[in-house]
């Protein structure tokens, strides 16, 4: 027995010996992150509109905090979670007080304050994201304000609620001050400041430091043995941290079948193929984006879809489950909310599913459509699709060209109605030409400057019934998407105008739905009006496949994958 | 003499009428749009009746004299018939296939005749991996692309957009090539100086460049494609007319027009440019392959018409699936690869036809 | 004698390089400029998501880069600018024009250098045995296979070599390296894949071009005379005969230069990821950076003005009969 | 009796074409020896250059070859021997001097690049002494400035000059044998005298054996020792030049027409004219005598009967069927 224990204690401590060994893992190897979507197009994140630019910077500047694959709170550069007063209106942030820049110099609250007043809400930077801050005061538009309290902690005040605002705040990263002013009130000089352009002030503030950018080819970051997160435990791991761009997808799986590249994006067709690698491991994700059918209820799209039950009718020919399954390769998840399925907000109770189950039935939907008057029965009990003066309907259906997704979707879609009888028109434009000719509209004759939604009697210049787009929403700030679905919406492109939506999404934004139940039940029955009133056909949610070499450790496959990139290591 | 004057101002009065007809019918009878290549068309076609097949006609023992040297060379008729299949196949192909845009999901991936596939696939409703074995039918012959389009369908519209550009882009740049180099052989001086300057700004250039600007900006429409490469791609012609001309500007039969007080237009339309054809026919040759893979590389990198299904554009998504589906970026490749060399084929070998050097 | 008319051509030659520069600038710079896309469409792109008043920040993004103001101000801007040795801005790429191309002409330059290298000597190598050996089984063997060559496109040649010998043999990087250093045998080694890609099509034509040139000289009395001279034939051939053909040869691998720089080198580029001013300037192109589109084009034609010029002073020195007026 | 230094014996060669096989030297014999001249006399494309070449083994090939004979030359054969041989030979020991010397120069070299390549090809001369040497060749062939004319290129010269060059050109090996094709064709009348009059000097001042093409009789009387007179790849008459001249008694018929179309210095262009008909095909030649079809004096053997060779005095040999012993009989 006693032999047995000494045995059992000697491995205990073996495995403890272990155990510390692996704890200080030593940085080594360089990895390499591939892409076929383009380059980013500046460093100097607070000018750029591109998210690769935003990704890009922020390798080397944390935000005040992230959130892992649970929506939980990480906190990075804030030392505790953004404080929202009982009102609603004050927010009290407090950062580390061991966040320095390059020169040495604490970054502080103060450094904060001047980000959002000198250059986000300044008139010469034009920061393209100012509406973030923005609120509507008696008509009119106004910045928040900012206030430093001390050195490590500072204030921003709202006037009006807005209960998804904290999520704003908690994105915030900070400028340097001591560089900024130097800039300051130059555009160009801005613009064109090394400091900005090479990340050389970035300190302490995230995991990696800017090496090398060769424009087209690829972005090198180097381990910043500083890092504050981590410097006790050594990571990050990586020496260098590498984002490589290539010209085609195709060269892109190519690159990480041979091994050249670290981590990269599958696409759903090849994954059958890809999982077979045992030198891969492959995950499959939850994202943030959902497909969705816009109907237009403008003045230039068919009359018919300006009636909830015709727009209803045509959900219901659409089989979901199919795109999911055909489109999508099954990475999908049939959609029935504004909200995604990964946000906690989501709710499926009460909606209902047109496009699947008994909703999905394309002779009801025939049927409905002949109650409707848009419809007539012929002798032999078929019916047929008519538009409103008696003959047969025929729909425009658009999308961005090039997106091969998109385009599938149409194509499936015009399949779709085609079984109940309508015949669909498919237009692939550019994405520039999707945005000015379909989207942006105006009241005719008018010099009005063109705009997503310009109220009530604005057209497109080109007329069109459907279009087919992809959104990447948040999925912890839902009522962000009052822009797409409210009256004033700004993005509001389709011309749904619905009161009791716009309601509720005040309400979603206001004072009681800082309590979280109420809030949950404000989204709750927006969701299940919004699946009833059909303002567009939400088609799906994407899954994300993504592949790694086997030999990286760390990873924590979720929405929120690269939370704690700064702990992945090669085994 | 008289009577062929007649036939020359006949065609040449006819298609200017078509395109006046077809403009009227454009604007106040038809609602849709004609599309903008009609027009190209009726002009071409004018042009190349009075100046092609109208002088070879009226030259026939000649040609055929050239026909007996071209045939000699089996590489030029082999090309040839490759060219007539292929002209045959976009004009009789679209009748007999499916339409190349329609898009069945049940029938993607499938394998040409006497291929089979074995796939893995994610199954929705098990969330498991489940291998699929596609065979190859005659129903696709040449098998489906990942939207389940049919590959031969694809292949016979590609060759249609294919030749179109070819032609009518070669047909623009040859007809300014031929008229601006003549014209400044012709009339020598201040003209040709003029002209020729403006050729080499045309050809400095980077071609390719200026011809991805244009389609960027002004989109990716076949008729903007064709007239981009045919107004930039005329200058090696018109460099080539002009100095083959200039060596028949002294000439007995052009100093006898002139003596016999024909104007300056007639002497260049009716002597000059007949007599630079045999020229015009090898450039046309020879430069329409190049057009083809201009084309195909405008689509390969995205700038392709999205309304028509090309080679290129089928080209760009096979390269996409190359280990899932090769056969779908391999049979748009070949065909590419296979209508140029054609082309090449025959151009060379009109070349050495025409070379009273070649003995052939 | 021939000294002093020689600089006086290349001052006129040069001069007319500016004025043909300064029309292409403009031309191009309009219609850059007069495209309805904006360099604000990315943002409009990312708006759908944020939910931005799009006007706004276009207008806001257009006053950032000056595009505001009248299309005539901005041109005289940019020649303003240009006269005193300004480039511009890139937006798209966040850095001063001039800078990315100091930093990226080399990519396409290696690339279009060894292409030319390996497509000039084999292809000319060629050419002369097949020229020499005229009629026979090797002449044939070459003659279709430069048809061949010519006929391939060359990113169709791209993508299967990487499939090949990259994927599939695992031979090669499946993409270009910028980490390497220049002058090492690891980056000529990357570079293999895109040479071929870049270099078969330019190998079959010189193949093509010295076959027929050298015939042409072949056939000339003074190679008869150099073979009665008691020259071995490889003097004939090489020295006597090939002196002549390289003539028009020079001009027709000049010329095409000009046209592979934006044309073959953008496509290979592309499939290999070489971040040479191809990829650059075309990337330029869709996000409208004027400044960029307007400097490669600029620095292409004039750099094709350059490459005639060069032609033709070579051709000086090459051929004792030539002069220009 | 002169030592003979080169013989060529039965020489014939062909050029096979698509259109059939050209007999364009057949069964060609002569003799040079020497320090003598002989001057190989016909029509335009009746063989002579093909001869020379032949010597010197440049016939194009394909399409021409040498079929049969043999030419010997300082005890070895050179139709057989090896190219390196024969290499040696060319220009060091046989040069050749082409009809036009525009095309026959390269136009990209320098004149004097083009002799000091040969001069050092066949000695161990430094660059500098082959330069010497080839501006004191250009003197010697009565070039003015010739160290200026030596930095020339070929089209900055007159045609004279050129000639010239090319003369000296051949000259700069000093061979044993040199080959003149037509030299003076391609000049004009006064540069004709001038460059034969270095031809008169060179046979005496050199020793050299002068082959001298041509298809003007009236050359041969000024600068040749011996004549031998082609007619469609075949020789018809060889005698020495007085012979030739002064007995025409027994010339051969096409002698006789190229003689009497010996022009009057004015009548230079009508000489072609003045013998009826053309050369033969080659391909397909007329039966019998070849001259037959264009002869006046043709008898009805002629078509049928390829003519011997007669030799109707000493050195001077006919192939006529009027003086052949058959022919004599009829």
């Amino acid at each position: 027995m006693t032999k047995l224990k000494i045995l059992a204690f000697f491995l205990v401590a073996m495995s403890l010996l272990a155990c510390s060994c692996q704890l200080a893992k030593e940085a080594s190897g360089v990895f390499i992150s591939g892409t076929s979507s383009g380059d980013a197009e500046t460093l100097n994140w607070i000018l750029a509109a591109d998210s690769a630019s935003f990704g890009y910077a922020g390798h080397t500047v944390d935000s005040l905090v992230a959130y892992d694959n649970e929506w939980d709170i990480q906190l990075r550069c804030a030392a505790r979670d953004v404080e929202v007063s009982e009102d609603g209106l004050v927010y009290t942030v407090t950062i580390r007080n061991d966040l320095r820049w390059s020169d040495g110099s604490p970054v502080t609250a103060e450094d904060y304050v001047y980000t959002l007043e000198n250059l986000m809400f300044s008139d010469w930077l034009n920061y393209p994201y100012k509406s973030d801050w923005q609120e509507e005061v008696d008509g009119e538009t106004v910045f928040i304000t900012a206030e430093v309290v001390d050195e490590t902690t500072f204030s921003l005040t709202r006037r009006t609620v807005d209960t998804e605002f904290v999520y704003n705040v908690r994105t915030l990263a900070p400028y340097p001050k001591y560089i900024a002013v130097k800039y300051e009130g130059d555009v160009k000089a801005f613009t064109e400041a090394p400091e900005f352009n090479n990340l050389t002030y970035t300190g302490n503030l995230g995991p990696y430091k800017f090496l090398e950018w060769v424009r087209n080819d690829k972005f090198v970051l180097e381990r910043n043995p500083e890092y504050y997160l981590a410097k006790d435990v050594g990571a990050p791991y990586f020496e260098q941290y590498t984002i490589k761009i290539f010209g085609t997808a195709a060269t892109l799986h190519a690159a990480l079948e041979a091994g050249d590249i670290t981590y990269t994006g599958i696409d759903p067709e090849k994954m059958g193929k890809f999982r077979e690698m045992d030198w891969l491991n492959v995950y499959t994700v939850p994202t943030r984006s959902y497909l969705l059918l816009a109907y237009n209820q403008r003045d230039n799209g068919w009359v018919g879809l300006k009636q909830r039950e015709v727009r209803q009718a045509l959900s219901m020919a659409i089989d979901k489950e199919l795109i999911v399954e055909q489109v999508l390769y099954g990475f999908g998840e049939p959609a029935f909310s504004f909200i995604p399925k990964p946000s906690p907000w989501y709710m499926d109770e009460g909606l209902a599913k047109y496009g699947v189950g008994s909703l999905l039935d394309k002779e009801a939907a025939q049927e409905r459509l002949l109650e409707l008057g848009y419809a007539v029965k012929r002798d032999d009990g078929n019916i047929e699709v008519r538009d409103e003066e008696g003959r047969p309907l025929k729909l425009t259906l658009v999308t961005n060209a090039g997106n091969e997704v998109n385009e599938d979707v149409c194509h499936l879609i015009k399949e779709e109605l085609a079984a109940i009888g309508i015949e669909v028109e498919l237009k692939f434009v550019p994405w520039a030409t999707e945005l000015r000719k379909y989207m942006m509209n105006k009241i005719p004759g008018t010099d009005q400057e063109p705009r997503y939604n310009n109220g009530v009697g604005a057209v497109s210049e080109e007329p069109w019934d459907m279009l087919v787009i992809l959104f990447n929403t948040h999925p912890l700030s839902p009522s962000g998407s009052d822009v797409f679905y409210s009256t004033k919406g700004g993005l509001n492109f389709w011309g749904f105008f619905n009161s009791q939506v716009d309601g509720l999404f005040r309400q979603a934004k206001s004072k009681e739905a800082l309590d979280e139940e109420v809030r949950r039940e404000v989204y709750a029955g927006l969701s299940v009006l919004m699946s009833e009133e059909q303002p567009v056909n939400f088609l799906a949610f994407q899954l994300a496949n993504v592949g790694f070499q086997s030999n990286v450790r760390g990873l924590e496959p979720g929405i929120n994958m690269g939370y704690n990139y700064h702990l992945w290591y090669f085994e | 003499m008289t009577k062929r004057f007649g036939i020359r101002n006949l065609a040449l009065i006819l298609p200017a009428l078509l395109i006046g007809l077809t403009l009227l019918l454009d604007i106040f009878v038809i609602e849709t749009i004609v599309e903008p290549l009609v027009y190209l068309y009726i002009a071409l076609g004018g042009i190349f009746i009075i100046y092609v097949i109208s002088p070879l006609y009226a030259s026939r023992r000649l040609v055929n004299y050239y026909w007996q040297r071209v045939k000699r060379n089996r590489l030029a008729v082999a090309g040839l018939g490759f060219i007539l299949f292929l002209i045959l196949l976009a004009i009789i192909g679209p009748f007999l296939t499916a339409d190349p845009t329609a898009v069945s999901f049940e029938e993607k991936n499938i394998p040409p005749v006497g291929f089979t596939l074995k796939e893995s696939i994610y199954e929705l409703e098990t969330g498991q991996f489940i291998t699929r074995t596609a065979t190859g039918d005659w129903q696709h012959p040449l098998g489906t692309d990942n939207k389940g389009r049919d590959l031969l369908a694809m292949i016979i519209s590609g060759a249609g957009v294919s030749l179109q550009v070819g032609l009518l882009a070669t047909g623009i740049a040859l007809a300014l090539g031929t008229l601006i180099g003549v014209i400044s052989a012709y009339f020598g001086g201040k003209t040709d100086n003029i002209l020729m300057r403006f050729t080499d700004i045309m050809m400095t250039f980077p071609f390719f460049l200026l011809l991805v600007l244009i389609v960027f900006i002004f989109g990716a429409n076949l008729a903007i494609i064709v007239l981009v490469i045919g107004l930039t791609g005329w200058t090696g012609t018109a460099r080539l007319i002009r100095s083959e001309t200039l060596s028949l500007r002294t000439r007995e039969f052009i100093m006898a027009a002139k003596a016999l007080g024909a104007s300056d237009g007639r002497v260049v339309l009716t002597h000059l440019v007949p007599n630079v054809i045999s020229l015009i026919i090898v450039i046309a040759t020879l430069s329409i392959p190049g057009v083809i893979v201009a084309e195909a590389a405008l689509s390969f990198i995205g700038l392709g018409d999205p309304a028509v299904t090309s080679w290129g554009m089928v080209l760009r998504a096979g390269q996409q699936t190359l280990d899932t589906a090769w056969w779908v970026a391999v049979a748009p490749g070949v065909m590419l690869f296979l209508t140029v060399l054609a082309f090449n084929f025959v151009g060379d070998g009109l070349r050495d036809a025409f070379d009273p050097r070649s003995s052939l | 004698m021939k000294k002093t008319w020689l600089r006086d051509y290349i001052i006129r030659r040069l001069l007319y390089a500016i004025i043909i520069a300064w029309g292409i600038l403009t031309v191009t710079f309009v219609l850059v400029r007069i495209g309805p896309t904006s360099p604000a469409d990315k943002y409009l792109a990312n708006l759908a998501a944020r939910g931005q008043d799009a006007a706004q920040v276009i207008a806001a993004v257009e006053a950032r880069y000056g595009l505001d103001q009248p299309i005539y101000a901005q041109y005289l801007n940019y020649i303003g600018n240009l006269v005193q040795g300004d480039w511009g801005w890139s937006f798209s790429t966040s850095m001063p024009v001039i800078e990315l191309i100091q930093t990226h002409w080399i990519y396409s330059f290696q690339l279009i250098l060894l292409s030319s290298i390996f497509a000039g000597i084999i292809g000319i190598l060629i050419g002369i045995y097949s020229a020499v050996r005229q009629y026979s089984r090797t002449d044939y063997i070459a003659t279709f296979f430069s048809f061949i060559g010519i006929s391939i496109p060359n990113f169709w040649l791209g993508v299967m070599l990487i499939l090949l010998f990259a994927v599939q043999f695992g031979l090669f990087k499946t993409y270009y390296d910028t980490s390497l250093p220049l002058f090492s045998l690891a980056n000529l080694k990357q570079l293999i894949l895109p040479v071929i890609t870049l270099g078969t099509g330019m190998l079959a034509g010189y193949t093509r071009y010295t076959r027929s040139a050298m015939l042409d000289n072949l056939r000339k009395e003074f190679v008869r005379t150099a073979r009665a001279k008691g020259l071995p034939e490889r003097t004939v051939i090489g020295k006597h005969v090939f002196r002549n053909a390289i003539l028009p040869l020079i001009t027709i691998i000049m010329f095409d230069l000009g046209s592979i720089v934006f044309g073959g080198a953008y496509l290979t580029e592309i499939v290999f990821g070489i971040p040479g001013l191809g990829r650059i300037s075309f990337n330029a192109i869709f996000a409208d950076d004027y400044a960029v589109v307007v400097a490669i084009t600029l620095i292409a034609a004039f750099l094709i003005l350059m490459i005639n010029l060069i032609t033709d002073i070579t051709y000086t020195y090459l051929d004792p009969r030539i002069r220009y007026d | 009796m002169k030592e003979t230094i080169l013989s060529v014996r039965n020489l014939k060669t062909y050029f096979f074409t698509r259109r059939g096989t050209v007999r364009a030297v057949d069964d060609v014999d002569f003799e040079l020896k020497k320090g003598e001249c002989l001057c190989l006399v016909g029509e335009s494309g009746c063989g002579k250059t093909v001869t020379a070449l032949s010597i010197l083994g440049l016939v194009d090939r394909p399409p021409g070859r040498i079929v049969g004979g043999e030419i010997n030359y300082d005890g070895i054969n050179l139709v057989s021997c090896l190219p390196a041989r024969m290499r040696q030979i060319r220009g060091r020991e046989i040069a050749m001097i082409f009809q036009d010397a525009q095309s026959a120069l390269n136009p990209v070299f320098t004149i004097g690049d083009q002799i000091v390549e040969q001069i050092k090809l066949h000695s161990e001369k430094s660059h500098r002494q082959a330069r010497e040497m080839a501006i004191d060749l250009l003197k010697e062939v009565g070039i003015p400035s010739p160290d200026e004319a030596a930095s020339y290129y070929p089209h900055q010269l007159s045609g004279g000059m050129r000639q010239r060059a090319m003369i000296a050109m051949s000259l700069s090996c000093d061979p044993r044998i040199l080959i003149a094709d037509e030299p003076t064709t391609a000049v004009d009348v006064t540069i004709k005298a001038q460059i034969l009059d270095i031809f008169q000097r060179l046979k005496e001042s050199r020793q050299i054996s002068l082959l001298f093409i041509t298809h003007e009789m009236g050359l041969v009387s000024e600068i040749g020792d011996r004549v031998a007179v082609m007619y469609a790849g075949k020789i018809v008459e060889i005698a020495s030049v007085t012979e030739l001249l002064t007995n025409p008694i027994f010339q051969h018929p096409y002698t006789s027409s190229l003689i009497k179309c010996l022009p009057g210095i004015t009548q230079e262009r009508e000489r072609l004219e003045s013998i009826p008909g053309t050369v033969p095909s080659l391909i397909d030649p007329p039966s019998g005598c070849l001259f037959h079809p264009r002869c006046a004096k043709a008898m009805a053997i002629c078509r049928e009967k390829e003519p011997p060779p007669v030799n109707v005095t000493k050195g001077h040999t006919v192939f006529c069927h009027l003086y052949s012993a058959q022919g004599m009989k009829k």
